[in-house]
This record gives C-alpha cells, structure tokens and sequence, in this order.
C-alpha cells in the first residue's frame, strides 16, 4: 500500500470486490425478499461479513474485527433470539396491504438510488490518500488517540447512550407482576361463574398418538380442536394440522383389519 | 479499482435497505433492513476514511456500531412487548396514528 | 369681581351633584336645596350686574381664566369665562327665571315621589346653561351646549315609565346631536382657519378669512341653531317635549334653552356679518319657522302642544331678527327675554290649568275656567296679551322693533320679511285668542279622566301663583322698560353693535299695519270659538287643519324616511355582517377544513406508508440541493 | 444599575397569578382576595411609574437593557414614553375593577367536584393577561413584543372558552359550543393576525440587524436606514395587519361581538379595554415608528377603513338585540376613531387617540360591568327581555345610563375630549374624513339611547320586578370609574401631559407637522404666550 495519493488499487482487491460486493447485494436483496425471517436474518448476517471484509480491505482493521464480532456475533443472534421467540417457522406473507405503497417505495428507492449514483460519480473522487501513513504509528493506537483526545465526549455520550439503552430495554421487557397469583382453587371458582369452560381444557395429541403440544386434540368427528393447544402456539400460527393424517392412519388401519379380517374369513 | 466503487456498492445497499424498510410488514425484518443501512453508511465512512487519509471516518463507523447496537437492544425490547399484547409482529396492527 | 363668574356655574352644579348623589335621605329638603341654590345663582348675577352697571360701556367684559381644559400642542382648549352684557342679560334670566320655576316646581312636583331628583336635574340645567352663555370659547360653549341637551333629555323623559315620554326625549336628544354636528363641524372650521376658537380671537380676525369659509362656519353655526331652537328643519322635536313636566316645558323649552341657538347666532355675530349668504339662510329659516310654528300652533287642541308652536314661531322671529345682521341683533334679543317672561308664564299658567284639572291637555276639555281659578286666569291673560302684542305690554314693543327692522332690512327681501312678521302677528293673535277662549270662556266641556274622577278645578297653591305674578308683572312691564329711552339698546349695543337701516316705512306706518292683523287675528278666533260652542270631539276640518295638526307631516316624512330607512339599513347591515362578512371568515375556514378532511386521508396510520413519504421528501430534498449547486 | 421598576410591574401581576393558581380548592375567597391584593400592588407600582416619569424628559424613560438572545441580537429592552405610561395607568387601573366585578362569575356550581377550583383559574388568569398587557407596553424590543403580543392568547384563549357567561338564551350545550366557538374565532384570528406580524418581524431584522425599537427609529429618522420602498411597505403591512385583527379595524372585526358576547362581563371589558388596546398601541409605537413611509403611504386606505369602522360598527350595533353584542359593535366604532385619530398624522389626532384609547377603557369599563350586573340579575342578554329597569334599580339604571353617556361622548366626560381631539385633528388634515366621522356622533347617540330607553324606561316587565338595585360591591366597582370619568372629563391635563410630548416626537418619527391654520392668529391665548 503506498503511502502518496494514488488513483488505482490493486488488481487483486479488484477481483475480490467485484465477487465479493456481488454476494453482499445478493444477501442484501434475500434479506429483503425472503419470506422468513429467520432465512432474513441469515442472509444478512452474510452480507455483514463481506462488509467486514471490505472492512479490512479499506486498512480498518480494528473496525473490521469489531464486524465480524460486535455485528455479526452479537447484534446478529441477538435477532436471531427474537426471531425464536416470535416463532421460527411463522413465515410473513409478502402480499401488500397498503394501496400503491410497494410501487411507491420502489419509485422513491430507484429516484433515491439514481440521485446517488448521481451525486457520487459528480463528486469527483479520482484519487486518493489512503492510510499508510496514518497506520504507521499502529492502527489501534491511532484510533484510541482520537476517540480519547478528540471523540472523548461523542464517546462517553455513547456509553451513557448503551446503558440507557440496556436499561430502557430491560424496563419495557420486564413486567412487575402488581398482583397476587391466583390460587388454584380461585381458578376454579371462576371458571364456575363465567361458565364458559368448567372442565380443564382438553389435552393435545390424537388419541396419545403424538406426544407434540403443536398438534390439536381431534373432536370425535375427526376435526381438530384448536382449545386443546397453548395460546402462544395458536397466536403463531403454528399449529400442526394432523388431522388429515389421523383420519388417513384410522383408514389405513381399517383397511388393515379388513384385509386380516377378510384372510380370516378366507382361512375360514 | 478505485475505491469510489465502493461507494456505489455502499449506496446500492443503502438503497436496498431503504426499499427494504418501506415494503416489509415484519418489524424484525425491517429492522434489519435498517441496519444494513447503517452498515452501507459504515461502508462508506471507512471507504472515506481511506480517502482522505485520516481515521476520523472509521471513529464515526464506530460510534455507528454502539449507536446501531443501543438501537436495536431497545427496538427489540419493544418488539418484544408488543408482540406480548398483540400477539403479531407486524408494524401494519399498530396503525392508531389514525384519526 | 370675576372670580364670582365660576360661582355662578358652582352653585347649580353642587345643587346637582348633592341631590343626584344624596340619596334618600334629601328626599325632605332637596326641594328647597335646589331651589337656594338657583337663588344663590340668581344672588351673584344681580351683584355682578350691578357692578357691571358701576363701569363705563366700554369697560363691562369681565373674564376668569380658571385653568387650561385641553391642552394639546396648538389646540389650547381654556377652562375661562366671559361676562359682558350679552352673557348678562342670559345670566339674569335663566337664574331669574329658573328661580321662579324652582320655586313653581315645589308645589307641582309635590306629590312626585321623585322630586328630589326633579330638582337635581333641574339645578344641572340651570347650571349648563350659565356654562353655555358665560363659555368665552366655542368648545367651552359645546360643553354647556350639550349639557343643557342632557338636562332636557333627562327632563322630558322624567316620567320614564311613559314609553311616550321616553320616546319624546331620546328623540330630544337625538334631533339635538345632528345639529350638535354643525356646532363641532363649526369648531373645526375655525380651528382649521384661525387656529383657534376662542370668541376674542376668532371674532377679531374674521376680516382677514375667506368669505366661503365665513358662510360654510356661518351655515354650520346656524345648523346647531335650528337643532337647539327648533327650527326647521330640526324642529320635529319640539312638541313631543311636551311630555315632560310642565316646569320643564316653561323652563327649557319656552324661556331658556331653545334660546340658545338665537344667542349663539347673536354671539358670532362677526362672522354672520361677513358672510351675507349664511345671513340669508338663517333669515329664511326664521321666517319659515315663525309661519310653521304658528300654522301648527293653530290646530293644536293639546294646550301645551299649541304653546310649542307658538315658541317656535316666536324663536323663529328671533332668528330672523337675528339674520338681519346688525339691524336686529339687540331686538333678537328683547324679544328673547320678553318672550322668556311671557312664554314662561303661559306655560305655567297652562301648568296651572293641568294641575286643577287632572292633568287633562284637551283644550276642547276645559272652557269657563276663568271663575274657577282667577289667579292663572289674570296672570295667563296678561301673558295673553304681552304675547299678541298688545299694545304697551312687552311682546308689543319687542315684537315691533322686530317687524320694523325686517322692513328695514330694504329692498325686496325687506318687503317680503316685512310681510311674512306681519302675518305671523295676525296668526299669532289668532291661535293664542283661541287658546284663551277655548281654556277660561265658554261654557264646561270638563270630561271624566281615565279613572272616572270628576275634575274639580281650583286655584293652585301659593307656591305655584307667586311665580306666575311675579312673571306676568314682567310681560307687562319688560318691554315698556326696556323701550323707554331705548335703554336695551344703548346696553347691548357695545357688544352687538347697531344700525338703524333704512325703513321704506315710518315706524309709525307698521305699528298701525300690525294693530290690523292684531285685530284680524283676533276677530276671526272670536268669529270661530267665542260665539259658538266648541264641540268636544275635534272636527274634521280642513286639509289644512288636519295637515297642522300632524305637524304639517314633518313627523311622517321622518319616519318614513328616516326611521323607516335606518331600520332597514341597520338590519341590511346586521345582515351584512353576519352573512358576508363573517361569511367569507367562516367559509374560508369551512374549506380549510373540508381541504384537510380530505388531506387527513394520507395520514392512513400506517408507519410505512409515511415512510414512503419521509423517503420521497429527502430524495426531493437532495435532487432540490444538488440542481441548486449545479446551476 | 437602577431598579428595575418596569420589570418588577410586570412580575407583580405575574407572580400573583402563580400564587393565586396556587390556592387549595377549598379556600376560594382567599384567592380572590389575593387577586385583588397584587391587582392593587400593581396599581401602586404604575402610579410610582407616572410619578417617576419625566414628561420634558428622554423619549424612553425608566429603561432597562439586558442581553437575551445575543446571536439573534434579541434584547431584554423596556422602556416607557408619555403614551405607554398612561395605557400602563389604564391596565393596572381596570384590573382591580374587573377582579372585584367578577367576584362570583367563576364561582363553581354546587354540583360541581370538591378539588375543582375554577375560582383560582379564573383570576389567575387575568392577573397573566395583566402581566402580560403591561410588558407589551414596557417592551422596546421588537421580539420581546412580539413574544408576549401573542403569548397574551393563551390565557385570553381559557377566560373567553372556559368562563362564559352564564346568562345565555339557549340549552347548556348550546352555550358551550358557542363559547368555544368565540374561543377558537378569537385565537385563529389573532393567530393569523400574528403569524403574519412574525413575517414581517423576521424581516424586519433582515433589513436591520437588531430588534431595538429606538435604534430602528433613530436610524430611521437620521436616515442611516434605508428601506427599499416596497420592503418598508410590506413590513408595515405586515406589522398592521396584526394590529388591525387586534384592534379590531372592519373588516377583520367579527371576533370581538362573538368574544365579548359570550364571555362574562369583566372578560369582555378586559378584552375590549385592556388587550385590544395593545393594538392600537403598537400602530402607534410600532407602525409610524418603525415605517414612517409606508404609514403615510397607507393612510388613505386606513383612513377609509376607520371610517367605514365608525359609521358601519354604530349602524350595525343599532340593530342588535343582545345587550353585549351591542357593546362590542359600539366599541368596534370606537376603535375606528382610535385608528383615525393614529393615522390623521396631527398632534390633535394622536393625542387624542391616546386619550381615546384610555377614555374608551374607562367608559366601556363602566357600561359593560353595569351591564354585566343587569345581565347577572335577570339572566337574559336579549334586550327585549328588560324594560322599566330605571323604577326598580334607580342607581342601576343611572349608572347605566352615566355608562352611555360616556360612549357617546357627552362634553364633561373623559370621551367626549378624545373624541374631539381625533376629530379635530382628523379635520385639520382631511376635511371631508373628518365630517363623515362626525356622523358617527349622532349614531353613537343612537345606539346608546336606544339601549337605554328599551332596557331602563317605559312600563315595568314582571320578569324585572324584583331585581335588586346595586349592591355595596357593585357601586364600589362603579363609582370610582365614574369619577374618572368625570374627572378626565373636565381636567384631561393630567394626562395630556403626559401624552403630549410622546405624541411631538411620534410626529418628529412620521416627519409630519400640524397643518397650519389659514389665518394666524397671535397671541391665542394666555397659556401659550407663557
């Protein structure tokens, strides 16, 4: 890397940006494009590794690292959690519901990204000085000369922003509970007054058949009930149907006892 | 190569985050769109920052990264409670901005 | 001595202000209070009189400087009063005569519940009036001007719980404020050409303004007159008056107040005589009042109404006699102050009459009274008589010297004003001959008043008669005192100055011309009322007659006019107002608001979708910042 | 440094609002009380305020200066002229009366919770407005003017919305939606009216540099400042149109009937005689001072306008039936002398409007708080509801009618001399502008005496019979007006001194001299040869 302004890079940094940046917008658009979102998730966690790649290319080494570990490492799984926790499998259905919003957005990001192409190539940016005399003096060490002489403020204002960050965080996750939990027996009696369900709910599983708590309890006309499974499951939408495959299972069974039944009578 | 290239990569992913936010309904998703758009800016500050020869680009790329993290901590946090009370994730059922 | 001036003005006004404050508690003695202090009033003019007669003619003005009243940069405004012999003869009659009539007012009022306040009101007249003829500039004058205009407002509408009376003093008021305009658009002329409107100055330098803009002061002057004095065509006002308390008709409206518009004429008498056309208007404004007085007095059966007529006839001779310039000034004013003597005593006699006869107005309803109450029926006489011009009694002198100085106004004009005074002597002797012979000849045509009481008319008690005397003693006196060696004249004249004209007639051709109509008039009221019976019900009569009785339709023509169209205009106005103007405020904002109605539609509440907005703003934004660099 | 007597008159009113609002539910009477106390306080500090003021002295008097917005070269800068003094008289004056006339108008009904305290809003609230009024007048900071010219809707905004009137034709509801749409008419117009005032304030300081009423004007009148024409008259009338809506000049008009028709009695004179006189003040202070060019530019439009405001605002209060309305119409007149008596561009006319803008508070006051009474006693605004007053309530029905006469400027009440004055001064420069205004004399008569003879005279109604005269209260909220009334009437000089040379150096700012009279007279008079 020389140490003058220059206008060219090296031919191999060449090659690997044109691969490279190739698969990060690949990544990019599956990011926004997949259906769900933990499939999003990955894919940007892909595009955020070429970055930190580039990263490196570009002499931010330190910064690179921090990519690879802070983004990609921690904020990245830190989605993924959420991602599980709203449900794995729930997929988003990509059909719009606002009139004219996704032509909308489309017309604005292509005039968006136009003007900046634009803006970029107007600027002029031909040569460059680039960092080897900077680095010169350890690229770590550089970096913390600035952020504790010149950034010392913007960085004490950012870790005050973090740890109100991990409070707020933490003050609209947890929730105090304000009453008493009610007692078994409580339950009870006010079942008995709404009157709506006196029995315990019906357990899931067909007929002890699955031992899954995804998979509905079947009435006695083969349909499941979908009481029989948790509220949480149901509001994610991830309730295993089986009751096809139940109804298939007791067909395949008579049809089995049939043709034993019909030997039998044959043998006979 | 010039390194302006990548800028424009910076900007077509910057763009791609952009579209990205504005048709996703899932608040996760968008979220991510939108730290892909910090990391294009982050792209583009390091590539700056090799420009001109100085560090300062890659001290804001910095500041960037503890920004983007305390952004999500809280984003996710609501994400969380909302999903709690409304059982969906998707920003279209909060749309009592309305009259 | 000049610092009596102010005390003159003092006593009255504290009389008002001690029994318009006072309270109940005066209820007992207020009467006397504001009857003392007009006398007190009346005590300094005659002290100041008499040390006025002490100086030579040329050295009687007295002036008192009290204070600065507005003092704005060139508009010096004074608090200061002026006492010449002018202002005297003014000052001797109203606290004279307003003494008299207080004096009167303690038995007429005695059974008013509210005569405490009559007499405050009463006090703040005479004490606005001292202000009015003693102010030594024009703004002080508008002051009492306007003050007595309150007092009269104030005096007709005393019996407010009468929506006629009511209605008779706003419109008091009001007919008084347009004339009021020409006073104040006189003000300001002359503050605009002299730069100030102190009598002295202005008067001092009349010669050296323009001769249209001495008319336009002069015809505005003269607009004030015919609000104050009733003349037309402001005149409308005068008769409805009458619905105040006789004292008041006597006070106000016969002996004082609708005086002031001769006296102001009198007073700018400069500027009249420099402007030869305004002379003329108010000459024919005089003459066409004093016939349209008399013509209404005629028909009138209202005694008090018919008594209005003829005091607007009998200001209009003054304002003729006032228009001739300096021919009639000094007889302007002798007949004013006779007529203060006879007209005030007619009123209270006519008072009188009311006050035995259950307050019934009718003159169709009285006849015979002259046993029942001699000492009205003697004092009304002589009043009588002063008033047609008898001869030696006051109204034949000052009347006289009138009809001469029109004829020796010369020329056409001279003949034709001489004519129409001559006229106005015979209708004069006319409507009051009927007037006498309906109220004290003839036979009882007395009448059951509302609540069915029969009338037992009798004398009034002495407070009321002494009055009475004591002003027909000066309708019979005054004038003969006045003439004989033609005292008033040489009294007045420093102030108003004199010339004697050229009579086309001997002095002695119109007292004899005048003697006919006299007779004339006389002879043809007895022909109509003194040898035959007088219906009760009025006739029909003639057109003339019914015109006359309804004012010659001055009333209707206003209130077709004016009543009629300001109604109209205020409720076009409202109208107006509500529909147009805060029409275009309210539907301006009706389409803001159905304009963000629709708007309000963007705002879907869905984040996204403002986004979406957000995005395309910055885009548009940025394209805006990099075409601005680039041009 | 002096002490900052300005300042602290315009703190009093405001820290006694603070305390008032700060009174517990229950002690109700103890907030009214001290209400009245800092109203009273504040009095005394205006009248310390004349005594201390100069007439032959500095233009600015009293003044204080402290750096506020240094990069906007916005200044904390009061200070008061012969004018300002007196309108500084006149708020500290009405206020007591407007307090002590609304004592039980905000009291809260019986049904009403234990922890409401409307009681303490309500003079907490007007004690703002005063505080707020009174800065107006000090400040000689175009922005410090304008802060609180606006700011002074706000506590306008709750006294007209949230205390009406409770004698009112309609159901509860019907009540409620009018007032709050007199409310909201109130504050859009003043708002538009001072949105635009901000415009032309902004560019005022582009053309400037600073905000400093006396520098501008110094600057103007040396001619160190130079305008370009269209500028200087897009300025002003940026600047007027505010006034204008304050004022109110026809035909931005049609908030005040609906504002003082709706609200209660001591609002409504707190509106018409208080704050509306800001706008008039600032014609004076801030249009001719500011734009001396554009003012004469504008004065025959204005002229019209103020005449239309006379002749229109008598005629259409002749037609109303709601004894307020009629008021407020009558005063919309009234406004138009005011602005005729600004812009005739003569000492006489200046003067005049400035004792005009007093006298109008003080006759308005007196009416609109008998009225108030009357209104209060037999719960109907209607005219057509009353009649015969004048046998049961004598002292009511004279006070009323002292109250009337004063609106149409009897000679020997305060009126009549600022009438005069703006008519003559009126004249002097435009004749026939002067003649038409007379008009408005008789029509004043007009309104006034109608009013009077409907509601006082003629048979007694049976709703009126019992109604109360005066109480103790009530003739002390009366009497002493009255007073001034007379008292300004026959000995002004008071004031005029005051008032006088402010008004020479305004002419000085506009360059306008009196016109002179065609023959001159010498020695008019005594006192000038002195």
């Amino acid at each position: 890397m020389s140490t003058v302004a220059a206008t060219v890079t090296s031919s191999g940094e060449a090659v690997q940006f044109w691969i490279l940046g190739t698969v990060a917008v690949i990544g990019a658009l599956a990011t926004i494009l997949m259906k769900k979102a933990v499939h999003s998730a990955l894919s940007l966690a892909g595009t955020m590794i070429i970055l930190a790649v580039f990263y490196l290319a570009n002499g931010a080494y330190f910064l690179g690292v921090v990519q690879v570990i802070v983004y990609t490492g921690a904020i990245m799984m830190l989605f993924l959690f959420v991602v599980m926790l709203v449900g794995v499998t729930a997929a988003d259905s990509l059909k719009e519901t606002i009139k004219g919003q996704r032509w909308m957005a489309l017309l604005c990001g292509l005039g968006f990204g136009i003007l900046l192409f634009t803006g970029i190539g107007h600027a002029g940016l031909n040569h460059f000085n680039g960092l080897g005399r900077i680095n010169s003096g350890g690229h770590v060490e550089g970096l913390a000369q600035l952020i504790f002489t010149k950034y010392v403020f913007a960085f004490e204002l950012t870790g005050a922003l973090l740890i109100t960050a991990a409070v707020g965080a933490m003050v609209l996750t947890h929730r105090e509970r304000t009453e008493r939990a009610a007692t078994q027996r409580e339950l009870a009696e006010r079942r008995v007054r709404e009157g709506v369900q006196l029995p315990p709910l019906p357990a899931p599983g067909v007929y002890a058949r699955h031992n899954a708590v995804d998979v509905p309890g079947l009435l006695p006309d083969g349909t499941p009930s979908e009481l029989t499974v948790s509220k949480t499951l149901r509001a994610r939408g991830q309730i295993r149907d089986v009751s096809g495959e139940a109804l298939d299972d007791l067909k395949a069974l008579e049809q089995r006892s049939a043709e034993r039944l019909g030997r039998e009578e044959a043998s006979k | 190569m010039n390194p302006v290239n990548y800028l424009y990569l910076a900007a077509l992913l910057f763009t791609i985050g952009a579209v990205g936010v504005l048709i996703r309904k899932n608040a996760i998703v968008l979220f991510m769109c939108i730290e892909l758009m910090l990391n294009a800016c982050n792209l583009a500050f390091v590539a700056f920052s090799r420009m001109h020869g100085n560090l300062d680009g890659q001290i804001i790329a910095f500041f960037t990264m503890v920004v983007a993290a305390a952004e999500v901590v809280v984003g996710l946090a609501i994400i969380v409670s909302l999903f709690r009370t409304r059982h969906s994730a998707s920003v279209d059922d909060a749309s009592l901005m309305k009259l | 001595m000049e610092n009596l001036i102010a005390l003159l003005i003092a006593a009255p006004l504290l009389g008002a202000v001690v029994l318009l404050c006072g309270g109940r508690r005066l209820d007992r003695t207020g009467h006397w209070i504001g009857t003392l202090l007009a006398a007190v009033s009346f005590g300094i003019g005659v002290a100041l009189f008499a040390d006025m007669l002490g100086r030579s003619a040329d050295d009687r003005t007295l002036t008192q400087n009290l204070y600065t009243w507005i003092p704005v940069e060139g508009f010096q405004a004074d608090m200061a009063f002026q006492l010449d012999q002018l202002s005297m003869t003014f000052v001797l009659l109203i606290s004279g005569v307003g003494t008299l009539i207080h004096v009167y007012s303690i038995g007429y009022m005695e059974h008013d519940e509210r005569r405490r306040r009559f007499f405050g009101y009463l006090n703040l007249f005479v004490a606005a009036m001292l202000l009015l003829v003693l102010a030594d500039n024009f703004l002080l004058l508008y002051f009492g001007w306007e003050g007595v205009g309150l007092a009269s407002y104030l005096l007709i509408g005393f019996w407010q719980h009468k929506p006629s009376a009511a209605t008779a003093a706003k419109k008091a008021f009001l007919v008084n404020r347009v004339g009021d305009m020409g006073l104040s658009i006189a003000i300001m002329l002359m503050f605009t050409t002299f730069g100030t409107f102190a009598f002295g100055p202005v008067f001092g330098a009349v010669g050296e303004a323009s001769e249209g803009m001495l008319t336009a002061i002069g015809l505005m002057l003269l607009l004030a007159a015919c609000g104050k004095s009733a003349q037309v065509p402001l005149q409308s006002w005068l008769g409805d008056a009458m619905e105040g308390p006789t004292p008041v008709s006597a006070l106000i409206h016969a002996a004082t107040m609708v005086t002031a518009g001769v006296y102001l004429i009198v007073r700018s008498g400069a500027v009249f005589n420099a402007a030869p056309d305004a002379q003329l208007v108010v000459v024919v404004v005089g003459a066409v009042t004093l016939l349209f007085g008399a013509i209404v007095g005629c028909a009138k059966d209202d005694i008090k109404k018919a008594l209005a007529g003829s005091t607007m006839s009998q200001i209009g001779y003054m304002i003729l006699a006032a228009g001739l310039g300096p021919i009639g000034y000094v007889f302007a004013i002798m007949h004013l102050v006779t007529h203060g003597f006879f007209k005030a005593g007619l009123f209270l006699g006519a008072g009188s009459v009311m006050h035995g006869m259950n307050d019934e107005v009718d003159m169709r309803k009285y006849g015979a009274l002259r046993k029942y109450m001699p000492v009205t029926f003697v004092t009304f006489g002589l009043g009588y008589l002063a008033i047609i011009g008898f001869p030696g009694l006051s109204g034949f002198f000052s009347k006289d010297m009138i009809i001469e100085a029109a004829f020796a106004k010369g020329g056409t004009e001279g003949w034709i004003l001489g004519g129409v005074t001559l006229l106005g002597a015979g209708i004069t002797a006319f409507y009051m001959t009927r007037v006498m012979l309906l109220t004290f000849f003839g036979e009882k045509r007395w009448q059951p008043d509302a609540q069915g009481h029969e009338p037992h008319p009798h004398e009034s008690p002495k407070s009321m008669t002494i009055p009475m005397v004591i002003l027909a003693f000066g309708s019979v006196f005054a004038g003969a005192f006045f003439e004989i060696g033609e005292r008033f004249l040489t009294w007045l004249e420093p102030v108003t100055g004199y010339e004697h004209g050229n009579p086309p007639v001997s002095a002695m051709t119109v007292t004899a011309a005048t003697m006919v109509m006299l007779l004339a008039g006389v002879g043809i009221a007895w022909g109509m009322y003194g040898r035959r019976p007088v219906p009760v019900l009025a006739p029909r009569g003639s057109f003339l007659t019914r015109a006359a009785r309804r004012d010659l339709y001055q009333d209707d023509f206003n209130h077709v006019v004016l009543v009629r169209g300001g109604e109209h205009l205020t409720r076009s106005l409202v109208y107006v107002d509500h529909s147009l103007v805060d029409g275009v405020v309210n539907g301006t904002a009706a389409s803001v608001g159905g304009l963000s109605g629709r708007l309000r539609k963007l705002q879907n509440g869905y984040a996204r979708s403002y986004a979406v907005s957000m995005f395309g703003g910055t885009a548009i934004l940025i394209a805006a910042t990099l075409l601005m660099r680039a041009v | 440094m002096n002490f900052p007597l300005l300042t602290v008159t315009a703190a009093v009113p405001a820290v006694g609002a603070i305390l008032t609002a700060a009174v517990p539910a229950a002690r109700r009477t103890a907030a009214k009380w001290l209400a009245l106390l800092f109203s009273l306080a504040t009095l005394a500090l205006a009248v310390l305020i004349a005594v201390r003021f100069e007439p032959g002295g500095d233009r600015y008097q009293l003044t204080e200066s402290r750096s506020w917005i240094a990069d906007f070269g916005v200044r904390y800068e009061l200070g008061v002229d012969g004018i300002g003094v007196v309108l500084i008289g006149l708020t500290a004056l009405l206020i007591p009366f407007v307090i002590a006339a609304g004592w039980h108008d905000a009291d809260p009904l019986e049904t009403s919770s234990k922890r409401w305290r409307p009681t303490q809003g309500f003079f907490a609230l007007i004690l703002m407005v005063e505080a707020m009024v009174i800065i107006s007048f000090e400040a000689t900071d175009v922005f410090l003017f304008y802060i609180f010219f606006e700011a002074m809707l706000i506590p306008m905004y709750f006294l007209i919305g949230g205390f009406g009137d409770r004698a009112h034709s309609g159901s509860d509801e019907n009540a409620a939606a009018q007032r709050s749409y007199a409310a909201v008419k109130f504050l859009l117009y003043n708002l538009v009216g001072g949105l635009i005032m901000l415009a032309a304030v902004i560019g005022l300081y582009v053309v400037a540099g600073n905000f400093s009423l006396q520098e501008i004007t110094a600057a103007r009148a040396a001619g160190t400042l130079d305008m370009a024409t269209n500028t200087e008259r897009l300025l002003f009338l940026g600047f007027f149109f505010a006034f204008a809506v304050k004022a109110p000049l026809w035909p931005l008009h049609t908030w005040l009937p609906n504002a003082m028709g709706e609200s209660t009695a001591p609002v409504a004179v707190l509106i018409t005689a208080v704050v509306d006189k800001v706008g008039t003040f600032a014609m004076l202070r801030f249009c001719l001072g500011l734009f001396p060019e554009a003012s004469k530019w504008a004065t025959p439009v204005i002229l019209v306008l103020a005449l239309i405001s006379i002749v229109y605002g008598a005629l259409v209060a002749v037609g109303q039936r709601d004894i307020k309305r009629l008021v407020a119409y009558a005063s919309i007149s009234h406004f138009g002398f005011i602005i005729l008596g600004i812009f005739a561009m003569t000492s006489q006319g200046q003067s005049g409007a400035t004792l005009y803008m007093v006298n109008h508070g003080l006759s308005t006051a007196a009416l609109m708080l008998v009225a108030g009474f009357l209104i209060s006693r037999r719960g109907s605004r209607l005219i057509a509801d009353y009649g015969g007053v004048q046998k049961v309530a004598p002292v009511l029905a004279g006070t009323f009618l002292i109250g009337g006469l004063a609106t149409l400027s009897l000679p020997g009440l305060a009126p009549f001399v600022s009438e005069f004055l703006v008519l003559v001064g009126t004249f002097a420069r435009y004749p026939v502008v002067g003649i038409i205004a007379t008009i408005g004399i008789v029509l004043a008569a007009l309104y006034t005496l109608v009013l009077y003879q409907r509601t006082m005279t003629g048979p007694v109604k049976e709703e009126v019979r019992t109604m109360p005269d005066l109480r103790l209260r009530e003739v002390l909220v009366v009497a002493p007006l009255i007073a001034l009334l007379i008292g300004l009437g026959v000995y002004p000089k008071v004031l005029t001194d005051i008032v006088n040379p402010a008004v020479e150096q305004t002419m000085s700012d506009v360059k306008q001299t009196d016109p002179e009279p065609e023959v001159a007279v010498e020695a008019k008079n005594g006192e000038e040869a002195k």
